[in-house]
């Protein structure tokens, strides 16, 4: 596709196009300024601050425990994790040490979690593609696992289960037997999702070497989980930095090859993969126990500064905290993943149909609550 | 070579697959026991101690008592503000007599806005509504009704 | 000339006369409401099928098991307000439905539904003046793509005018292979020469895959569904149009695929022709099976990018229908 | 059907819309000012928390002070009804004037890793660098000078022993007197983490941009000068990501308010 040049016998002038921020495929309010000729696109620039709540100014005047529901609506497709990662750097800071079973429930709801972001990825990634039937299939075994935390938590999307010290609830009679067998039942739907999707050649015809970027790109923009390790670089945190328990469970990190949207979708499958097989250990190590540590009514974390980062689902989830010794964070900043991955966007899109723009859109999947906060 | 017909026989096979499909309005789906919706209120077991309105992020209870005859604190008005509440089950955690508490009601759409301030007769019809419904599920009784019970 | 019946019925064996006119108009609206029929059921019948699929149950609330889902649609569209944007090129924006919508029904009148065909017309030409006249369905898309003034439009339009025009190509070659075996371009003969020898699609088997695929790129459906890609161009040539010119298009859509699968039967399936069951029902049979075919596509595939959907076009498939035009011709002058 | 249709609540009006501004702590007092400065600075006196990894449970934690257990009851029971526990705390302060408690060794360790750096640093860029030294909670963390601040993070990006190639985290943080812009470098390869901060007067603040170093910092940045108000020399498009740009005024400063 060469670009328009000057020697065009037939003049040509680009065109401006509004990609957003209210759009079929930009999966939430994500607005790009797209300069195209043809169907080539020449610049794009996004622009982001569609969802911005102040959620950092908030916190300024709330408890700890209260921030716990606003960290639900950052990434609001994985709650479990966004709970765990502000509670994290709070016990961290506070040096408090967590009963065995509810890390064991951490690790689990994480996960399952996990599992079913990566669904919505699967689903509506195939949905930007045109494929109609993977996003109802993904959705219903997404609606199973929001279904059991629901019995849980008693809520759907927005969790708050998670307390500075442990959990909130322990797990209702039969629960863990459910888990159990959805994890039984889900591992015959991947085979179903790769017989589906996977081999399908004009799938990997829009998939394979689209929106290539290398490692040094991808360190230098600060991107995380799958789409850092797409271009092959082994960076996850749960290995790399480990926290919680996962040093207790035997679990690979896949890594991809050569960094496109092929590589991306197919490390997603994969962690789904992981994540089932954390969930089915967990499962067998889980004793009975209390489920909330020794907690102060108030608490207080001494003066400082706090920051510790956890593996998301689109990255490296952070909370940096600094305490003045009160009861309320004196500033609280979210390291948010989706907001790093979307700076390479303008790198990549140059010269690519637009048809791809949807497909790298898809691929590194942004969630918008997150890039706002 | 041929990956879109194994794709091609996946779908075809789902065809006869049992339907997933939950005709909402006449089908109500139920709800398990911890679900968070609107809030219901006993009104005998508040002891105003304004918990409840302090650890509230939005801060949408606002609640008012007096001294009765034997100077014992009684509850008189109890506004949730269900506009901006966002069911997130503190105020539940933190009251000491389980007064508020989370009911299975999730319709919570209105024409008016006037509507969402529910005030403490609504939420107590509440109460009375999740008993009718499920009259198996335990109801907290105030210390009085415990001593009389054991 | 006397009213009689076979004057009135029969008017393709007697000369132009006033009751023969009458005989041609009275087939055309039953024609055009079977079309419609057919059409509306086609509909209820994709959101069903695609549903099943999906594990969800597809249209059940109005009238029993949803039936009358799409004729609510229908009356919907109608009542609906048909807006015409201001920075609209008015006459084109008024006039692009209609010439998209008139082939597509035009083409219906060459099919031969039945043994005896009283609706087709007999035309010697039939096969040159269906792939003559589905063309023009493409300026009535390109124009509708370009005067709504919209730049996803605009896109859809230029992208569905690309696809068409090179997917017409191959398609043309493919239905050659068949002309060529049955030495005739009448349809009605082509299947009467069928119904001696074998169906045309066992030797044509190459032709009939060509015809399948460039038939689904003609009719803009899945795997080539660029034109109208929801989730690229929000939705592609049709984006301005509301009320009952939208209806107009979707109805181009929905004929063409009943024009399609009926082209498909003629051809390759034998049309009327078949053992034990009456000619029409067997008819029906084929252009259902087409239908059904294409919808099971529409729930699979993903969507080809517009580079990859013209090289596939002029690299794979027309090499394909000249490799099939050769070995037909070869055969046919040994044997 | 569910519950009777909604009674009109007639008899009591709405409640007075929750009112504008909670309570919010105001600026927090002066000698809470000099106490984040100085605290800040020095190694927390966080109590001893087991190590990032997590042993099994039976290493009971031996966190240092835990005030009044809280009920036993499963449920935390928050909020501030611990008034029991407040006038128990003051009481037992003045009572016994306890020593600070040891400082944790990995705080000691971080100050230690954090002195090596400034070595470094000083080697290459002159005395004047490096301000500062200490430990944020078991990271060595450095205070740079403002002017070098970008020499500084380039030098360490470069230096073999240290290859920080990787930004985690940037952030801004409002202080009473001056605007701290701090940033998290992790090596991937060697696996240091480090934390270096800089520090700018509130108004007219000013700081070189890290951009040209880590594409990452562009968005950081950009985040910054629109909620803080830190303009950033050198950056490629300094303009507003999060407001609008018609928007005065930086939010997250602890003196703006929404009313004027």
């Amino acid at each position: 596709m060469a670009l328009t040049d000057e020697t065009d016998v037939v003049r040509t002038e680009e065109m401006l196009l509004n990609v957003g921020p209210q759009h079929p495929s930009t999966h939430g309010v994500f607005r790009m300024v797209v300069k195209i000729s043809g169907e080539t696109i020449l610049e794009a620039e996004p622009v982001i601050g569609y969802l911005h709540r102040g959620t950092e100014k908030l916190a300024e005047n709330l408890q700890y425990t209260q921030i716990i529901p606003y960290t639900d609506r950052l990434d609001y497709v994985s709650a479990m994790l966004n709970n765990y990662s502000l509670v994290h750097t709070v016990e961290e800071a506070l040096g408090i040490a967590i009963p065995d079973r509810a890390e064991y429930i951490r690790v689990i709801t994480m996960e399952l979690n996990r599992l079913a972001s990566h669904l919505i990825f699967f689903g509506t990634y195939l949905l930007d593609l045109g494929a109609m039937t993977p996003f109802l299939y993904a959705f219903e075994e997404r609606e199973k696992i929001i279904d059991m935390f629901n019995e849980l938590c008693g809520a759907r999307i927005t969790f708050n289960y998670m307390r500075i010290g442990g959990v909130k609830y322990d797990t209702p009679p039969g629960w863990l037997e459910q888990v159990d067998a959805f994890v039984k039942r889900m591992k015959g739907e991947m085979v179903k999702y790769r017989n589906l999707v996977t081999g399908n050649e004009i799938f990997l015809a829009r998939v394979r070497g689209v929106g290539k970027y290398t490692t040094e790109q991808a360190l230098g923009h600060g991107m995380s989980g799958i789409n850092l390790r797409c271009t092959g670089y082994n960076w996850d945190l749960r290995k790399k930095k480990p926290y919680s328990i996962y040093d207790r469970f035997d679990w690979e990190v896949p890594l991809g090859k050569n960094g496109d949207c092929w590589d991306r979708y197919i490390l997603h499958m994969e962690e789904m993969e992981q994540s089932l097989r954390i969930v089915e250990q967990a499962l067998q190590q889980i004793q009975p126990g209390p489920v909330l540590a020794k907690v102060p009514k108030l608490i207080r974390v001494p003066a400082g500064e706090y920051y510790s980062g956890i593996e998301g689902t689109r990255g490296e989830l952070g909370f940096y905290i600094v305490s003045d010794g009160k009861d309320k964070p004196y500033r609280l900043k979210i390291r948010r993943p989706s907001f790093e991955n979307l700076q390479i966007l303008p790198i990549i899109l140059k010269g690519v149909p637009v048809g791809d723009m949807v497909a790298i859109l898809g691929s590194i999947d942004p969630v918008l609550g997150e890039v706002g906060a | 070579m041929f990956g879109f017909l194994k794709g091609l026989g996946v779908t075809i096979s789902q065809l006869p697959k049992k339907k997933v499909t939950l005709m909402y309005p006449d089908e109500k789906p139920e709800w398990p026991e911890r679900f968070r919706g609107v809030h219901r209120f006993i009104p005998e077991l508040c002891t105003v101690c304004n918990q409840c309105a302090r650890i509230c992020p939005t801060s949408c209870i606002s609640l008012s008592g007096a001294r009765d005859e034997n100077r014992k604190l009684r509850i008189e008005t109890y506004d949730i503000n269900s506009d901006i509440c966002i069911l997130c089950s503190l105020c539940t955690e933190v009251c000491p007599t389980e007064a508020i508490l989370m009911s299975d009601t999730f319709e919570n759409a209105s024409y008016v806005r006037d509507d969402l301030y529910l005030d403490m007769h609504w939420l107590y019809n509440n109460e009375l509504e999740y008993e009718r419904r499920h009259p198996d599920r335990a109801i907290p009784e105030t210390d009085v009704q415990k001593k009389a019970g054991d | 000339m006397t009213w009689t019946w076979s004057n009135v019925w029969h008017w393709a064996a007697h000369p132009l006369s006033w009751p023969g006119f009458v005989g041609m108009l009275v087939g055309a609206v039953l024609v055009l409401l079977l079309a419609l029929l057919v059409v509306m059921y086609s509909i209820y019948w994709q959101r069903k099928f695609i549903g099943w699929i999906q594990w969800r149950i597809g249209p059940n609330r109005v009238g029993p098991w949803g039936l009358f889902q799409t004729v609510a649609d229908v009356l919907k569209l109608l009542i609906k307000e048909d807006v015409i944007p201001t920075g609209v090129d008015r006459t084109l924006f008024l006039i692009a439905p209609i010439f998209a919508f008139v082939p597509a029904f035009l083409v219906l009148s060459i099919i031969p539904f039945s043994a005896h065909h009283v609706f087709t017309a007999n035309l010697g030409i039939g096969v040159l003046f269906y792939v003559a006249v589905s063309a023009i369905t493409i300026h009535g898309v390109m124009l509708g793509g370009w005067s709504s003034n919209n730049k996803w439009g605009l896109i859809g339009g230029m992208r569905s005018a690309a696809q068409m025009l090179s997917y017409e190509v191959p398609l043309g070659m493919s239905i050659v292979g068949v002309v060529l075996m049955a030495g005739t371009l009448n349809l009605n003969d082509i299947v009467a020469a069928q119904a001696h020898t074998l169906w045309y699609v066992i030797p044509q088997i190459v032709g009939f895959v060509v015809f399948i695929i460039a038939g689904t790129a003609e009719m803009n459906r899945t795997p080539f569904d660029l034109p109208e890609a929801e989730s690229e161009l929000v939705a592609g040539y049709h984006v301005e149009y509301s009320g009952f010119r939208f209806a107009f298009f979707m109805l181009t859509e929905y004929v063409y695929l009943l024009a399609m699968g009926g082209l498909m039967a003629t051809l390759f399936l034998g049309g009327w022709t078949g053992p034990f069951l009456p000619g029409w029902l067997w008819f029906a049979i084929k252009v259902f099976a087409f239908i059904t075919f294409q919808f099971w596509l529409q729930a699979t595939m993903p969507r080809m990018r517009q580079d990859q959907l013209m090289s596939f076009s002029w690299k794979v498939l027309l090499p394909l229908a000249m490799a099939n035009l050769v070995i037909t011709a070869v055969v046919k002058a040994l044997v | 059907m569910s519950d009777e249709p909604r009674k009109p609540s007639e008899e009591n009006q709405p409640s007075e819309p929750r009112n504008p501004s909670p309570q919010r702590t105001q600026d927090p007092g002066g000698q809470g000012a000099e106490a984040i400065a100085r605290t800040a600075m020095n190694p927390s006196p966080g109590p001893a928390g087991p190590a990032a990894t997590k042993q099994p449970p039976e290493k009971t934690p031996e966190g240092a002070e835990k005030s009044v257990g809280a009920s036993g009851a499963s449920d935390v029971k928050t909020g501030t009804a611990g008034a029991a526990a407040q006038s128990a705390k003051p009481a037992a302060k003045p009572a016994a004037k306890k020593a600070p408690p040891p400082p944790d060794p990995r705080a000691v360790a971080a100050k230690e890793k954090a002195d090596e750096i400034k070595a470094v640093l000083i080697a290459k860029l002159g005395a004047s660098a490096v301000v500062e030294t200490g430990a944020a909670h078991f990271t060595p963390m450095l205070l740079i000078d403002r002017g070098k601040w970008s020499d500084a993070v380039t030098a360490l990006r470069d230096d073999p022993a240290w290859d920080l190639n990787y930004l985690e985290c940037m952030a801004g943080t409002d202080y009473p007197e001056y605007i701290e812009v701090v940033v998290y470098l992790q090596s991937t390869e060697l696996g240091h983490f480090v934390c270096m901060k800089t520090r700018t007067p509130r108004d007219g603040a000013k700081v070189p941009s890290l951009a040209p170093i880590y594409p990452v910092a562009n968005w950081e940045e950009r985040e910054i000068f629109d909620l803080l108000g830190v303009t950033f020399t050198g950056h490629p498009d300094m303009r507003r990501i999060m407001m609008w740009e018609e928007f005065e005024g930086h939010p997250l400063r602890k003196d703006y308010s929404v009313w004027d």
